[in-house]
């Protein structure tokens, strides 16, 4: 008698925990106001990413076409996977005298690891994170980057 | 009867008339056969278009998701793209398979379950095959479709499939037993085994609200055994993905995978139908006992609209059940259906035998 | 050195049934193959192959300092990266004998329950899934998404957030943490119960997990079982409450302790450190002190000549880190003891003798995260 | 919990040329290679010292030697210890498996088997863990990878 009475009372637990859990998709499937899931591509006018993100590295520019960086090279050696290449040149400043300016700073975005290293060690804050995330091409050579934008120079206040 | 508004069998009857007019008799048959045919194939490929479609919508809305939304407006073309996607694919030959029967083993699955399709009534009035043994009739055929997965599983030679096989073997053997039983209810009830006649018994109130809780306790097993017997659910161990990457269909691509697919929905249609009609009065409509007005109002609403209100209906259930509930081991589900459905559903036919035997249902 | 191969010690018979998982097979949580013989549905036994993807983070740490090492520490695994990162931090911290400020602490230890939580989620989600309860992976996922939206604001990355370095945080937490902190607690309170109720209350899922692998206490020890898999044995092995780090020796939770040593026992462990680690999270999140980010620390870090060893709670288990140093900025030898590689042996005495489904059950509930095991 | 002096007394009882340095971080031990497997046992069954669990076994390589580092933890008393064993043959070190005292030391030992080269006597599977069979062995000082190379 004992074991028919735990047949039927495993039965009816049984039966009740399944009913519990369709009660949870249940109360789902009639509420379609839960939609948690974002719709990308069409959201891309409102989709506004952390002023934190570490989308890739970018280096600012003012409006004056003028960055911080002096090629001094601490990025380089910080960067744990040599995502990071400064090729610098000597241009004879205002006294005549040689002084080491950027040619090019060249990211490798399919190298990095967005450890934040370069942002960070940075002594004249050159470089920054941008939130750009749409990285996807279909040429591997087009994430080498050249931070630098053509024609730009120093900051002044940042040559000292 | 005051359902004469949607009879089908007055269009069916001027067709088949028509079609006499014109010819022999056996070629009248042969082109009826043939216009049958094409019609079938379309309903049953639109079908498939759209269960596979509802069920993405049905489980998306369940995850809170929005499912398909790319092609088309909601993403009702996304089932076409897939299966023109399918279309073009490669069918990737396997070396070392047993190619005659890797290649007969979707059409044995697909045969299958358009062979038991024939004898669905959609309407009054609308329906291939009107058997006096029509319930019986569907059950045998569509367990034919085990056959054909077998035959996947076995001739793929890959572990997984013969897994896979093997246990779907196993499974939709036992839960056939519990699937007739169910349906055995039903049939002590109205007495007779014609699908047909199972409906017209049905016309004052459906079974599962005429037959007590015996008829409802029969219900719940059909309804459990047929998910089971259609590899679904928390049963769709033949295919258990975290186990055996896909069971017994891991071999297979392209158009011959989706015959499978097809078929696997289309079988979830077949069963649906089925438990409405038994259970839930097919195509008719909503009545009781002798309210006539309340009648007259229900009866307005097509016959084909109830069918498939009560056909998709029961679709949804099975939907939710899979997007639900984990799936079962394979000890756990044969000891689902020996200890628990078999018992049940042999318990719930003697009661059954005994309230008609005293004539003490409605 | 002799390089004659060693043969493989299992001799296998004619009629076994060999079948591999992995490593590409749904269920194995990224790239490890297990080689299982079969007798019917029932499991002989199991070989873990690992090494899909090894990289050699032990190797590479030999030639980055101590600032760099932290983002390989990420990449190992990858679910308690913060966690990870703290380890390699304190062991720093300890040879330097920097005091970090308070502040640091107190952010680290929630930052570092997050993790766990978060970690918790994706394992009660791929657990799910690997019963075949699909639905229970997206739940968990949404909920997690609330964590990683709190971890984006802060550090800009959501998943392998190199957020520490040797002396304290990269920089402050976003002035929103606190909030968005304490809101989460609130939204996961409410959303919990909806995982007992579609998990662990069912019928079939207490039937699948119920008495599957069970591990004693003795065979935790032996193999080296901890985190949560171990406590499900009741082997009381959590370094927050052995070796309390960061502020974990400021606040009241508890072990949770199972005695059944089961699949389930494993899973409520689980459940219910979410549940202390919300508490631990509410303990500190209103008292984080003012203070500075991080300690002075000198931009080359040298540690002195030695050996260091540190060990934390991971979300998987204890993750030792052993650092020889010669001086150099540069360590001389990188060990991580990773909770994963112990625990994935204890596989084969678990599986065997149960069915493929049980194996699948298993192995959820050991959560594996194979990166962790390979290093 | 017991302390470096009264772990040490101990240890001197089963194994006396075992050597302490000084200033380290945990109490260290020194023992020749031979004595490792009988020391292990005798941690482990001792009821004063109880070293059940076996956090970690590995390897460093100080070129003119290998050493095989073991750290033990207690679950009961939660003290701990390290154990090394200096292989001075880099050639071909060779050491007895403690596999027989903790089950987990199989998998370190063929980790360290797989990276340093270092053979376990009586080990029940040495085979390669991670790596090929002719890779070579990686965390070795004088492995050079011509391919991947991760010198700076």
């Amino acid at each position: 008698m004992n074991s028919i009475s735990k047949y039927f009372s495993d039965l009816f637990r049984g039966i009740s925990s399944l009913w519990a859990g369709m009660r949870v998709t249940g109360k789902y499937f009639i509420s379609p106001g839960q939609i948690v899931t974002q719709q990308y591509p069409e959201n891309r006018a409102t989709l506004k990413m952390e002023p934190r993100f570490k989308g890739e590295i970018i280096m600012p520019h003012d409006e004056n076409n003028q960055h911080a960086c002096t090629g001094c090279g601490i990025c380089e050696i910080n960067c744990p996977n040599g995502s990071i290449e400064i090729i610098t040149d000597r241009v004879p400043n205002v006294d005549g005298k040689p002084e080491r300016v950027i040619d090019k700073h060249i990211f490798h975005l399919s190298m990095c690891t967005f450890c934040g290293l370069c942002v960070k060690t940075c002594p004249s804050d050159a470089l920054a994170f941008g939130q750009e995330f749409e990285h996807a091409v279909f040429d591997r050579h087009k994430l080498t980057k050249v931070l630098n934008q053509p024609g730009s120079s120093l900051k002044k206040e940042a040559k000292k | 009867m005051s359902s004469k508004i949607y009879d089908f069998s007055t269009l069916t009857g001027s067709i088949d008339a028509a079609l006499n007019s014109w010819m022999s008799p056996g070629l009248a048959v042969l082109s009826e056969m043939v216009i049958i045919g094409l019609l079938f194939l379309t309903f049953y490929a639109l079908l498939g278009l759209f269960l596979v479609y509802l069920e993405r919508k049905v489980c998306a809305v369940i995850q809170n998701r929005v499912g398909p939304n790319r092609v088309g407006k909601w993403g009702l073309l996304q089932t076409i793209a897939d299966l023109i996607k399918l279309l073009m694919k490669e069918l990737i030959p396997i070396r070392k398979a047993d190619h005659l029967l890797f290649l007969i083993a979707p059409f044995i699955v697909i045969i299958a379950s358009f062979m038991a399709m024939g004898a669905v009534p959609f309407a009054k009035g609308l329906h291939v095959l009107d058997f006096n043994i029509g319930v019986f009739y569907v059950m045998a055929v569509s367990s034919l479709g085990v056959v054909g997965i077998l035959i996947a599983g076995w001739s793929s030679n890959s572990k997984y499939s013969l897994i896979g096989a093997m246990r779907s073997g196993a499974q939709i053997v036992s839960y056939e037993l519990s699937v007739g039983l169910s349906l055995m209810a039903i049939v002590v009830f109205s007495g007779t085994m014609s699908l047909s006649g199972i409906i017209e018994s049905q016309a004052d109130g459906w079974w599962i609200f005429k037959g007590h809780i015996p008829a409802f306790v029969a219900f719940i097993v059909f309804l459990i055994a047929s998910t089971a017997e259609i590899n679904r659910g928390p049963f769709d161990l033949a295919e258990a993905e975290s186990e055996l990457t896909a069971g017994f269909h891991t071999e297979y691509s392209g158009i011959k995978f989706a015959f499978f697919f097809l078929a696997e929905y289309i079988n979830m249609f077949i069963v649906a139908a089925l438990g409405a009609t038994v259970f839930l009065g097919g195509w008719m409509p909503f009545h009781i006992g002798n309210w006539e007005g309340f009648n007259q109002v229900m009866d307005y609403i097509p016959s084909i609209v109830w069918f498939f209100a009560k056909t998709f209906f029961i679709i949804y259930v099975i939907m939710w059940f899979k997007w639900t509930f984990p799936r079962l081991r394979i000890d756990q589900l044969l000891t689902l259906e020996w200890k628990f459905l078999l018992p049940i559903s042999m318990v719930n036919i003697l009661l059954i035998a005994f309230l008609v035997m005293m004539h003490w249902h409605f | 050195m002799s390089e004659e191969i060693i043969k493989d010690v299992i001799v296998r018979e004619s009629e076994d049934y060999i079948i591999n998982m992995g490593p590409q097979h749904p269920s194995t949580h990224g790239v490890l193959r297990f080689e299982v013989c079969l007798k019917g549905e029932t499991v002989k036994y199991l070989i873990p192959h690992i090494g899909y993807i090894h990289r050699g983070i032990e190797k590479m740490c030999e030639a980055d300092t101590y600032q760099q090492i932290i983002h390989l520490t990420d990449r190992m695994d990858y679910l308690s990266a913060h966690i990870n990162n703290e380890a390699v931090c304190m062991v720093v911290e300890e040879a330097m004998q920097v005091e970090v400020p308070e502040r640091v602490k107190y952010i680290r230890t929630i930052l570092d329950e997050l993790n766990r939580i978060a970690s918790h989620q994706l394992w009660w989600c791929a657990f799910g899934m690997d019963l075949g309860a699909l639905t229970a992976f997206f739940y968990g996922l949404r909920d997690r998404e609330h964590i990683l939206d709190i971890f984006e604001e802060s550090f800009g990355s959501r998943l392998l957030h190199s957020f520490n370095t040797p002396g304290g945080l990269m920089h402050d937490v976003h002035p929103n943490f606190q909030k968005r902190t304490k809101e989460f607690i609130t939204y996961f309170r409410k959303k919990l119960p909806e995982y007992d109720q579609l998990l662990t209350g069912n019928i079939i899922f207490q039937e699948r997990v119920k008495g599957v692998g069970y591990m004693s206490r003795e065979k935790a020890i032996a193999y080296g079982v901890t985190g949560p898999s171990g406590r499900g044995s009741n082997l009381a092995c959590d370094i927050r409450k052995i070796a309390p780090y960061g502020a974990y020796d400021k606040v009241q939770f508890d072990e949770i302790l199972m005695t059944e040593g089961d699949t389930f026992a494993r899973y409520q462990v689980r459940m219910g450190e979410m549940l202390e680690s919300m508490k631990i999270i509410e303990q500190l999140v209103d008292n984080i002190p003012e203070g500075d980010f991080t300690a002075k620390m000198k931009p080359i870090i040298k540690l002195p000549a030695g050996e260091y060893f540190k060990r934390v709670e991971t979300a998987r288990g204890e993750l030792a880190v052993y650092v020889v140093s010669d001086g150099n900025k540069t360590p001389y030898r990188m060990k991580f003891r990773s909770p994963n590689f112990s625990n994935l042996f204890v596989m084969n005495e678990l599986a065997a003798g149960g069915k493929i489904a049980d194996l699948v059950a298993i192995s959820g509930s050991l959560d594996l995260v194979i990166p962790d095991i390979d290093r | 919990m017991l302390n470096k002096q009264e772990l040490s007394e101990i240890i001197l009882k089963m194994v006396p040329e075992a050597t302490f340095p000084e200033g380290t971080q945990l109490t260290e031990v020194i023992v020749p290679a031979e004595n490792i497997l009988a020391l292990a046992e005798g941690l482990k069954n001792n009821k004063e010292t109880a070293f059940d669990y076996m956090i970690s076994l590995t390897a460093v390589d100080f070129t003119t030697n290998m050493t095989v580092v073991y750290h033990l933890d207690s679950t009961q008393f939660r003290h701990m210890i390290v154990l090394k064993v200096v292989l001075n043959d880099r050639e071909n070190p060779l050491v007895d498996s403690v596999s027989s005292v903790w089950a987990t030391a199989e998998f370190h030992e063929r980790e360290v088997f797989d990276l340093f080269g270092i053979r376990f006597n009586n080990h029940p599977n040495l085979k390669r863990l991670f790596l090929e069979d002719d890779y070579g062995f990686p965390l070795r000082k004088d492995f050079r990878d011509e391919i991947n190379i991760i010198e700076r």
